[in-house]
C-alpha cells in the first residue's frame, strides 16, 4: 500500500501503576499495552482480536488519549490520500479540518503541553497525537470517534437520544438550535430510525436500535476514523448481522476508515479487511483477514482460529486446547509471552518427548517457579483422599509426588530419563519445604528460546507478520 | 457563520464554527442569579440602612415613599437575617428543581406516573404542600399568637373540659363543662396562646429548618461528595477523611455545649446541624458520582470533546440528582426532630414559636389539657411521617435501578 | 413420586410462562412440548425475547409465582413435577436436574466450597467432610488447579470461565440425570468457551446425563446438539436433529436465523423488523410480519401447527401442510435432498391439527 | 496479614479522630465565655466586691490566665490521663458521675441494641420476602409509624396512658430496685419499647430494601435450583448479604438514636443516665461535666464507628484492604 494511512500507531505502551497499602507505595506495573504498532489505511476496516484483558480495549483508550498512553507515538493523518471516491464536498471538509489543525500546531510551542516535556515535543511528528494540546485533541476528537460495546449504558438515561447526538455538535460550536436538529434528524433517518424518535428516550429502544443511535452519535461529527469496540458483541446474531451490515452502508458511503475491536473471530473474519491479533499487551501476528485464518502463523492464532464454533453439525470442533491461565500483565512471562501456554513450545535441545507431555511439565514446572504450588494443599489433599483419618505428617513423598503428578495430569515417569530425575528431585525439595531448590533444578533444565528470548517479529508474507520463534 | 446552514452532518465544514472555550451557564443559573439580586439587596438595605428597631418594611415604604400602599397590603414586617436565607433557598428549589421538571414534561409525567403508585406517599405529599402552603403564607394571614393568662387552657372545638381548669371558659359553660369553640379551633396553652395559629407559625419555623439545612447540605455534601469523586487521588482520600471525622461527631451533645457556651438561637441551630450533617450526603454522593462516572456515557462525551466541568453540570449532577433528593427527603425528618428535642428541652431559642417549644410548654398539664402536647405533637408526627413516606416512594420512582426491576 | 426408569427422562408438555406486568399479560412461552432423553443433548434455540430461558427454568418451576403463572405438564421419568408439591420438587431440583445459568450466578458472600458442600448437604445425609472431599474432586474434575488450596476462595477470586466450571462442579454434586445449562458460555471468550463446550460433553458421556441446553450461538450448538429445537416469541417454530436443522432448515425463520452467520455462505444483514410484542402478540404465524414468504393464510388463527418435513423434523409454518407449494420456503437452500419430506406431507390426508399433535408428540417420543 | 494491617490502620484513624473532635471541643470553650467565670463576676459584684478581681481569682482557679499552647497541652493531657475535672453539681470526680450514669443508660441500652439488631433484620427480611401483601404492609406501617413518631412525645404520651391513667408502670423511676428484678423490667420496659420502635424502622427499612434486590438475585436462582429450601435460601443467601451494606448503616443509626434520643427519653423517664446527667449539668452549668459527658458521647460515637468498619470488614468477603 502507497496510501498514507490514516493511523499510525507505532510501539505504544500503557503501563498501569499498581499501588499497594495505605501509603500508595508504587508497587510495579501492569503492562496492559506492551509496544504494539499497526497502521489503518483509508477506507479499511482494521480488526484487534483477543480475549479478554489482552488489552486491545486500552488500545482504543489510548488512541483517543481517553487513557494518557505511557510511551509510543499515534501519528494522525485525517485526510490521508482521499481516494477518488469521496466526494468533494467531503474532500473540502476534510481538508478544512486539517488546516484548522495546520494552524493550531503553531500553538503547539505557545500553550506547554499537558503532562509532556517539550524537549520530546521537538523532534515528535507535529501529527502525534499524544502530543496534542487540549485545543488540538478536541479537533482530533472530532476526526476520530469511539463506538462503544454497549449503547444502553453508553447514553445517558435523562437525555432524549437526539440531544445525545446533537450535544457533541454543541461542544463543538454549532450554537443553533434548529441547525443541529435538522442535522440529527437527517442522520437518525439515514441510520434506519425516524426522525421522530428525536425525542425518545434511550430506554426506549432496542439493543439494537441502540447501537444504530450510537453509531448516529459517532457520526454526527463526520470522523475519518471509526474506533468500534465490541459493537456486536451484546447483541443477538439477527441484529449483529443488521448492524454489521448498516456499518459497511455506511463506511463506503462516508469513506470512513475503522478500527475493529472484537473478541469474536467470526466477526472480524466477516468484516476486517486485515486484523492484528494480541495477546497480553502484544501483536503476535498481524496480516490480511484472510491469510490470518487460513494460515495463522503464531501458536496463539491457530488455537483462537481452531477455537471459533463452526455452525456446521459435521464440522466437529478440533480446536486446540489452551491450559492454564492468562498470565498476569503486572509479571508477563520473559521470553515469548505465550510459552507458558503454548502447545508448539520447543523442547530443549537433546530433549524429546510427547508434546502434550512436554506442555504438562512446563505448566507445573512454571507453577513451582512461580511459587504457585503450596505444599501444604498438596499435603491436605492426599490427607482428604484417604479413605481413613491421617496426620498430615503421616504423608509421605512417594503419596506428594503422586499427587502432585496427577493434579498437573504429569505422567509419571517422564519419558526423558534426565528430566524425570529432574522433576522427582523438584518435588523432593518442595516436600521438603524448599522452593528455592526445586525453582533453581527446574530453572537450570529448561532452557529453550521459548523461555529466554523475545521472540522478533518476523515478516512471512505481504503484510502478514508473526511473532514466533518457530517462524 | 455560514450564510446557508447546512443540514447534513457530511456537508459541515467545522472550521468555520469557532473553538467555544467556555460554556455558557446555562439559563436557568442566570434566573436564578437574576430572582437572587432583589433578595440580596434587601438583605443589605436591612443590613445597612434599617436600624435594629425598625421593622424592615416599615422602613422601605417610607424610604419609597408607599407607605401607605405596603399599609394597605398589609406588609410591616420586618424579616430577619434567616428569612433572606429561606427565601434564597426557596429560589434554589424553584429554579433548580421545579423549572427544570416544567422543562421536562416527558420525564415529569413518568417520574409522576410511579410516584402516583404509592398512596401512602401522595397523602404524605398533599400533608407536606398544607404544611409548606401554611408556613409560607401563615404568618402573614395569622398574627403571632397573643398571650391571655384569662383564656389559658381553652378545649379545642367539639370537646370540653372541667370549667375548674379554665380561668375564664370563652366558650359555652353546660353542666360545669367548658366547651371550645371555632375562635380557638385547637384550644389554647397554658399562657392562653391560640394553639391553631401556634401550629401555623410552627410551620414557618419548620419549613425554613427544613429548606435551610437541606439546602446547605445539598450544597456542601453535593460539592465534597463530586470534587472527591472527580479528582481522586490524594484530594479525594483528604475529603473522605474529613467526611469520617464530620460522621463521628456527636452533634446533639456537640450542639449543647455550643448552646452553654454561646446561648441558643434558630440560625445556630441550623448552622451547626448543617455544618455536621453533610457527611453522609458527601460520602453518597461521592459513590454514586463515582458509579455515574464510571458509564460509558461520561467516557462518550469525553471523547466529543466536553470539558470535564461541563460533564458535572451536564451528566454527573442530573444523574446523581434523584439520589441526592431521596436521601435529602430522609435527611430532613431528622432535622425537625432534632430541633423539637431540643426545643422540649427547653434549650432551643426561646423566641422561636416552634413545634417542639409549645410540646414542651403543654407538658406540665398532660394529665388535663392533652391537646397541648397532642395538637403540635401530631402536626409533628405527621411531618415526619410525610417527608418518610415520600422519601421513600423518591427512591422507588427515581432509582433507576429500581426502574429495571419494575419494566423487567 | 416414585419413577418409572422406563419413561422417558423428561417429557414437556403444552408448558406456558406468563407473567403479570404493569402493561398486561406477559405470555414467555406459550404452550411448547418436547422431550430430552437420558444421554442426548437437546439445544433449545432462539434470540433473546423468544422465552428460552423462561421454558428451561419454568422445568423445574424456578420462576417466582406470583408474578409467574406455569401451566402445562412436565413429567420426569414419568413423574409430573408439577403436580408435586414444593418440598417434592426440592429432591428434584439440584438432585435429579441440574441448572447451571449464564454468568455463574454464585453468591459473593460465601466460599465456592461452602456453596458445593451445601449443593452436596441438601440432598444427601453426608458429613462435613466427606463433603468437602467430594466437592473437591468435582472441582478437580471441572478442571480447577489447585482445587483443594481454592476451595475456599470466594467467587470474585475466579475467572468467569473457572467461575462456569464451579457451577457445572455445584451441578453435578447431585449426580443429576438431567442438566439444564442455560447460555452456559456465553459473554465468555471464544477459548473459554471451546473448553467449557468440551467439558459438558466429556461429563456426558461419564455421567450419561440428558442434557438441555438454551442458547443463541448456533455455533455450540452445531458442536453439541443431538436434537435441536428452534423457539421464536415464545412459541416452537421447528424441531428436528441437528442435521436437519442446519443443513435442511425448514421455517423461514431458522433459514433466516442461519442467514445470519458471518460463517454462511449466503450471509444476509440481519432479520428485518422485531419481535412483536410479548403482551399482545399478533394473530396468525408469531413470525409472520417478518417473513419473506408469507401468505394471507399466515395471518389468520394462531401459530401453525407444527407439521412433518421429514421423519423427526417438523415445522410450525403452513407452507408444509396441504395445498401449499413447499418449494417457496425451500428454495436456496443450496442441498438437492432439500425438503425431502415434501412428499410425505403433501400425500398427508389429513390436516387435522389434533393428529398432526399427535404425529409430533409420537415424534418426540421416538 | 494485610487484615490486621488493615484493622491496625483503623484503630489508628479513630485515635486520631477523637483527637481532632477533642482538640474542636477545646478551641470552642476557649473560645466562648466562661459562665462559671461571669458567675463569680456577678457573685462579687452583688457581695460589693471587685468583679475583674473576682474573675481573675476565677481564672487563676481554672487556669486561664496560662498561655493558649500551655492550656491546650494541659487539657489534652488531662483528657488523655482521664482527669476529666471536678463535677461541682454532682460533687465528685466527673468520671466517676458519668460511670455512675453510664451504669443506668447501659441498664435499657443493651436491651434495647439487642433487641433492634435481633428483630431488624428479622422482621425486614420477613417483610421482603412478603413483599406487598398486607403483612408486609402492617410491618412497614408500623415501621414508619414508629420512626416517624418523635420519641419524646411518644414517651410523654405513652408515660400518660400507662403511667397516669392505668397505672401500670411507675411514674417515677426508682433507682433503688435491684437491676435484675421484674420491677427494674417493669420500669424500663416503656423506654425500651419507645426506643426500640424509634431503631428498629430504619433498620428494618434498609434491611427490607437491600434484601427485596437480593431475593431477586440471580444466586438465589441457584440455590434455588439447588433444592434450597425457601427457610435456608432467606436465612443463608439472603440475609448474609443484606448485612453487607446493613453494617454500614446500623451502627450510624444506633448512635444517632443514642445521642439524641436517650437523652430525651431519659428526661421524660426520669432516669439518672448520661443524658439526664448531661442535661443536668447543661442546667446547672457545671462545664466539667457537660464537657466531660460530651467527650464521652465522642468517645462512644468514634468507637462506635470503629465497629461498624471492623464489622464491615467481616461481612463482606470482597472487601480489599488496599483501597480504604
Amino acid at each position: 500500500m502507497t496510501e498514507t494511512p490514516v493511523l499510525s500507531v507505532r510501539d505504544l505502551k500503557k503501563h498501569y501503576p499498581i499501588t499497594k497499602g495505605i501509603l500508595s507505595r508504587q508497587g510495579g506495573v501492569a503492562k496492559a499495552v506492551d509496544g504494539i504498532s499497526f497502521d489503518i489505511y483509508p477506507g479499511e476496516t482494521f480488526g484487534l482480536v483477543g480475549e479478554s484483558g489482552c488489552g486491545k480495549s486500552t488500545v482504543a483508550e489510548a488512541i483517543v488519549r481517553l487513557e494518557e498512553p505511557t510511551d509510543g507515538e499515534i501519528i494522525v493523518n485525517p485526510h490521508g490520500d482521499s481516494p477518488e471516491n469521496g466526494t468533494v464536498d467531503q474532500k473540502a471538509t476534510t481538508d478544512a479540518g486539517w488546516a484548522a489543525i495546520d494552524r493550531l500546531q503553531s500553538l503547539i510551542h505557545r500553550v506547554p503541553g499537558i503532562g509532556r516535556t517539550a524537549s520530546s515535543a521537538d523532534e515528535a511528528d507535529p501529527r502525534d497525537v499524544t502530543q496534542f494540546d487540549s485545543q488540538q485533541l478536541k479537533a482530533f476528537r472530532r476526526d476520530v470517534q469511539l463506538l462503544l460495546q454497549d449503547s444502553s449504558t453508553s447514553f445517558d438515561p435523562r437525555m432524549t437520544v437526539g440531544a445525545a447526538i446533537s450535544e457533541r455538535l454543541a461542544i463543538h460550536g454549532m450554537a443553533g438550535r434548529a441547525q443541529r436538529r435538522t442535522i440529527v434528524e437527517d442522520l437518525l433517518e439515514r441510520v434506519g430510525l425516524s426522525a421522530t424518535d428525536y425525542d425518545r428516550f434511550p430506554h426506549e429502544f432496542s439493543g439494537g436500535q441502540l447501537q444504530r443511535i450510537g453509531l448516529a452519535r459517532a457520526l454526527v461529527l463526520n470522523p475519518d476514523l471509526l474506533i468500534a469496540d465490541e459493537p456486536v458483541s451484546a447483541l443477538d446474531v439477527s441484529v449483529q448481522a443488521e448492524i454489521l451490515a448498516l456499518l459497511e452502508d455506511l463506511q463506503e458511503e462516508f469513506d470512513l476508515s475503522v478500527l475493529f475491536i472484537s473478541h469474536d473471530l467470526s466477526v472480524v473474519r466477516q468484516c476486517c479487511d486485515r486484523v492484528g491479533v494480541m495477546y497480553l499487551g502484544q501483536l503476535v501476528e498481524q496480516g490480511k483477514t484472510e491469510g490470518v485464518f487460513t494460515h495463522p502463523q503464531h501458536p496463539y492464532t491457530e488455537a483462537l482460529v481452531s477455537s471459533i464454533p463452526t455452525p456446521d453439525p459435521r464440522d466437529s470442533l478440533e480446536e486446540i486446547e489452551l491450559t492454564g491461565d492468562v498470565p498476569s500483565p503486572e509479571n508477563p512471562p520473559r521470553g515469548c509471552r505465550f510459552h507458558t501456554r503454548c502447545h508448539r513450545i520447543i523442547q530443549p535441545e537433546g530433549v524429546e518427548i510427547p508434546q502434550s507431555e512436554w506442555r504438562a511439565l512446563r505448566t507445573l514446572a512454571i507453577k513451582i517457579e512461580q511459587g504457585r504450588i503450596d505444599p501444604d494443599a498438596v499435603v491436605a489433599s492426599v490427607v482428604s483422599m484417604e479413605p481413613a483419618p491421617t496426620a498430615p505428617t503421616a504423608v509421605t513423598p512417594s503419596q506428594f509426588d503422586r499427587q502432585l503428578r496427577s493434579e498437573h495430569d504429569v505422567p509419571a515417569p517422564v519419558s526423558d530419563p534426565a528430566l524425570e530425575a529432574a522433576l522427582t528431585d523438584a518435588i523432593d525439595a518442595l516436600y521438603d519445604r524448599d522452593p528455592e531448590r526445586a525453582r533453581s533444578v527446574l530453572e537450570a533444565l529448561f532452557r529453550t528460546p521459548c523461555i529466554t528470548d523475545d521472540p522478533d517479529t518476523v515478516t512471512v508474507d505481504d503484510g502478514h507478520v508473526s511473532k514466533c520463534h518457530l517462524r | 457563520m455560514p450564510p446557508e446552514k447546512p443540514e447534513r452532518f457530511d456537508q459541515v465544514d467545522w472550521t468555520e464554527y469557532a473553538n467555544p472555550t467556555g460554556w455558557q451557564r446555562s439559563t436557568n443559573t442566570r434566573y436564578f442569579l437574576y430572582s437572587t439580586v432583589p433578595v440580596l439587596a434587601l438583605g443589605l438595605y436591612d443590613w445597612l440602612v434599617v436600624g435594629p428597631r425598625e421593622a424592615t418594611f416599615v422602613r422601605l415604604g417610607a424610604d419609597l415613599g408607599l407607605s401607605g400602599p405596603f399599609q394597605m397590603i398589609g406588609l410591616t414586617h420586618d424579616p430577619a437575617g434567616i428569612d433572606y436565607l429561606f427565601v434564597g433557598t426557596l429560589l434554589l428549589f424553584v429554579w433548580y428543581l421545579l423549572v427544570p421538571l416544567y422543562q421536562n414534561p416527558r420525564m415529569t409525567r413518568y417520574y409522576w406516573t410511579r410516584f402516583k403508585r404509592n398512596r401512602p406517599a401522595l397523602g404524605g405529599l398533599g400533608w407536606l404542600f398544607l404544611v409548606f402552603a401554611g408556613g409560607l403564607i401563615g404568618p402573614f394571614v395569622l398574627n403571632t399568637p397573643s398571650q391571655d393568662i384569662l383564656t389559658a387552657h381553652q378545649p379545642p372545638a367539639f370537646t370540653s373540659v372541667d370549667e375548674a381548669t379554665v380561668p375564664l371558659c370563652v366558650g359555652e359553660v353546660e353542666n360545669g363543662r367548658c366547651y371550645g369553640t371555632w375562635e380557638h379551633p385547637l384550644g389554647t396553652d397554658n399562657t392562653g396562646r391560640d394553639v391553631f395559629s401556634s401550629i401555623i407559625h410552627g410551620m414557618t419555623i419548620s419549613m425554613q429548618i427544613a429548606f435551610i439545612t437541606t439546602s446547605v447540605v445539598a450544597v456542601i455534601g453535593v460539592s465534597v461528595g463530586t470534587v472527591a469523586a472527580v479528582s481522586g487521588g490524594w484530594v479525594d482520600e483528604g475529603l473522605m477523611r474529613v467526611v469520617d471525622i464530620v460522621l463521628s461527631f456527636p452533634t446533639l451533645p456537640f450542639y449543647l455545649l455550643i448552646l452553654y457556651s454561646f446561648g441558643a438561637s434558630l440560625s445556630m441551630f441550623i448552622l451547626v446541624f448543617a455544618l455536621f450533617a453533610w457527611g453522609g450526603t458527601a460520602r453518597y454522593v461521592r459513590s454514586k458520582a463515582l458509579s455515574v462516572s464510571e458509564a460509558e456515557y461520561i467516557n462518550e462525551s469525553r471523547l466529543s470533546g466536553a470539558s470535564t466541568s461541563y460533564i458535572i453540570r451536564r451528566h454527573v449532577i442530573p444523574n446523581t440528582a434523584s439520589s441526592i433528593i431521596t436521601q435529602l427527603t430522609l435527611l430532613i425528618p431528622v432535622f425537625l426532630l432534632a430541633e423539637a428535642q431540643i426545643a422540649f428541652l427547653g434549650l432551643g431559642d426561646s423566641d422561636v414559636p416552634s413545634w417542639g417549644q409549645l410540646i414542651a410548654a403543654g407538658r406540665t398539664d398532660l394529665a388535663f389539657a392533652p391537646w397541648i402536647v397532642l395538637a403540635p405533637g401530631i402536626a409533628l408526627f405527621l411531618t415526619i411521617l410525610a417527608f418518610t413516606f415520600v422519601g421513600d416512594a423518591l427512591l422507588d420512582a427515581l432509582d433507576p435501578e429500581a426502574k429495571t426491576e419494575a419494566d423487567r | 413420586m416414585t419413577d418409572d426408569p422406563n419413561a422417558p427422562l423428561l417429557e414437556v408438555e403444552d408448558l406456558s410462562t406468563s407473567f403479570r406486568t404493569d402493561s398486561g399479560r406477559l405470555v414467555a412461552v406459550d404452550g411448547i412440548d418436547f422431550t430430552v432423553e437420558a444421554g442426548e443433548t437437546v439445544c433449545l434455540v432462539g434470540e433473546s425475547g423468544s422465552g428460552k430461558t423462561v421454558a428451561s427454568e419454568s422445568i423445574t418451576r424456578l420462576p417466582n409465582s406470583p408474578p409467574a403463572r406455569i401451566d402445562g405438564s412436565v413429567r420426569f421419568r414419568g413423574v409430573d413435577l408439577f403436580e408435586c408439591s414444593d418440598t417434592d420438587l426440592r429432591q428434584y431440583r439440584g438432585n435429579r436436574i441440574a441448572h447451571i445459568f449464564q454468568n455463574s450466578q454464585l453468591n459473593h458472600c460465601y466460599s465456592v466450597g461452602w456453596q458445593i458442600v451445601e449443593a452436596i448437604r441438601i440432598h444427601e445425609d453426608v458429613s462435613k467432610t466427606a463433603a468437602r472431599a467430594r466437592g473437591i474432586d468435582l472441582l478437580e474434575r471441572v478442571g480447577i488447579p489447585n482445587a483443594s488450596s481454592r476451595f475456599d476462595d470466594y467467587p470474585h477470586e475466579f475467572s468467569g470461565g473457572q467461575k462456569q466450571r464451579i457451577m457445572i462442579a455445584m451441578a453435578l454434586a447431585g449426580n443429576p440425570d438431567l442438566l439444564i445449562a442455560d447460555e452456559p458460555t456465553t459473554a465468555l471468550d471464544l477459548t473459554v468457551q471451546a473448553q467449557l463446550v468440551r467439558l459438558l460433553a466429556e461429563i456426558q458421556s461419564e455421567f450419561g446425563m440428558g442434557i438441555l441446553l438454551v442458547t443463541h450461538d448456533l455455533g455450540v450448538v452445531a458442536e453439541i446438539a443431538d436434537r435441536v429445537v428452534v423457539m421464536y416469541a415464545g412459541k416452537i417454530m421447528e424441531r428436528g436433529d441437528v442435521f436437519d436443522i442446519f443443513e435442511r432448515p425448514a421455517h423461514p425463520y431458522t433459514q433466516a436465523l442461519l442467514d445470519c452467520l458471518p460463517e454462511r455462505a449466503n450471509a444476509s444483514g440481519g432479520i428485518p423488523g422485531s419481535l412483536p410484542d410479548p403482551t399482545a402478540r399478533p394473530e396468525g404465524c408469531r413470525f409472520a410480519d417478518r417473513c419473506p414468504h408469507t401468505l394471507e393464510a399466515c395471518r389468520t388463527g394462531g401459530q401453525p401447527p407444527e407439521l412433518e418435513v421429514e421423519s423427526g423434523h417438523h415445522a410450525s409454518c403452513i407452507y408444509y401442510g396441504q395445498g401449499y407449494d413447499v418449494s417457496v420456503v425451500c428454495d436456496g437452500q443450496g442441498e438437492s435432498d432439500d425438503c425431502d419430506g415434501q412428499d410425505e406431507s403433501d400425500n398427508r390426508d389429513s390436516t387435522d391439527v389434533s393428529k398432526d399433535r399427535e404425529r409430533v408428540s409420537e415424534a418426540n417420543k421416538r | 496479614m494485610r487484615y490486621y494491617r488493615y484493622i491496625g490502620t483503623r484503630v489508628l484513624w479513630a485515635f486520631v479522630v477523637a483527637f481532632i473532635i477533642v482538640t474542636i471541643t477545646f478551641v470552642l470553650l476557649s473560645m466562648s465565655p466562661d459562665p462559671s467565670i461571669q458567675q463569680a463576676a456577678t457573685q462579687a459584684a452583688l457581695e460589693g466586691g471587685d468583679p475583674q478581681e473576682a474573675t481573675d481569682r476565677q481564672e487563676k482557679l481554672r487556669g486561664l490566665d496560662e498561655p493558649l499552647h500551655v492550656r491546650y497541652i494541659d487539657y489534652m493531657t488531662g483528657i488523655a490521663t482521664l482527669e476529666w475535672g471536678w463535677s461541682e453539681y454532682r460533687n465528685q470526680p466527673v468520671t466517676k458521675a458519668l460511670w455512675g450514669s453510664l451504669y443506668y443508660t447501659a441498664q435499657y441500652s443493651i436491651p434495647w441494641t439487642i433487641l433492634t439488631l435481633l428483630f431488624g433484620p428479622l422482621i425486614g427480611v420477613y417483610s421482603a420476602a412478603r413483599m406487598y401483601s398486607w403483612k408486609d404492609h402492617v410491618v412497614t406501617g408500623i415501621a414508619f409509624l414508629g420512626f416517624s413518631i418523635p420519641n419524646f412525645f411518644f414517651a410523654i404520651v405513652l408515660l400518660l396512658v400507662f403511667g397516669v391513667w392505668l397505672d401500670w408502670v411507675p411514674v417515677a423511676y426508682r433507682t433503688d430496685v435491684p437491676v435484675v428484678s421484674l420491677e427494674n423490667a417493669i420500669q424500663l420496659a416503656l423506654p425500651v419499647f419507645v426506643l426500640v420502635t424509634g431503631s428498629i424502622g430504619g433498620i428494618l427499612r434498609v434491611a427490607r430494601n437491600e434484601s427485596a434486590e437480593f431475593q431477586n438475585a440471580d444466586f438465589m436462582k441457584t440455590a434455588k435450583a439447588k433444592g434450597v429450601s425457601p427457610l435456608r435460601a432467606y436465612a443463608y443467601h439472603v440475609m448474609r448479604p443484606t448485612l453487607v451494606p446493613l453494617s454500614t448503616t446500623v451502627v450510624g443509626q444506633l448512635l444517632a438514636m443514642f445521642l439524641g434520643a436517650s437523652l430525651l427519653v431519659e428526661v421524660v423517664f426520669g432516669i439518672p443516665g448520661l443524658g439526664r446527667t448531661t442535661f443536668d449539668a447543661l442546667v446547672a452549668q457545671d462545664t466539667n461535666l457537660v464537657l466531660g459527658s460530651v467527650l464521652l458521647f465522642t468517645v462512644i460515637g468514634v468507637i462506635g464507628n470503629l465497629i461498624e468498619d471492623i464489622v464491615f470488614t467481616i461481612v463482606d468477603p470482597r472487601i480489599s484492604y488496599d483501597d480504604r
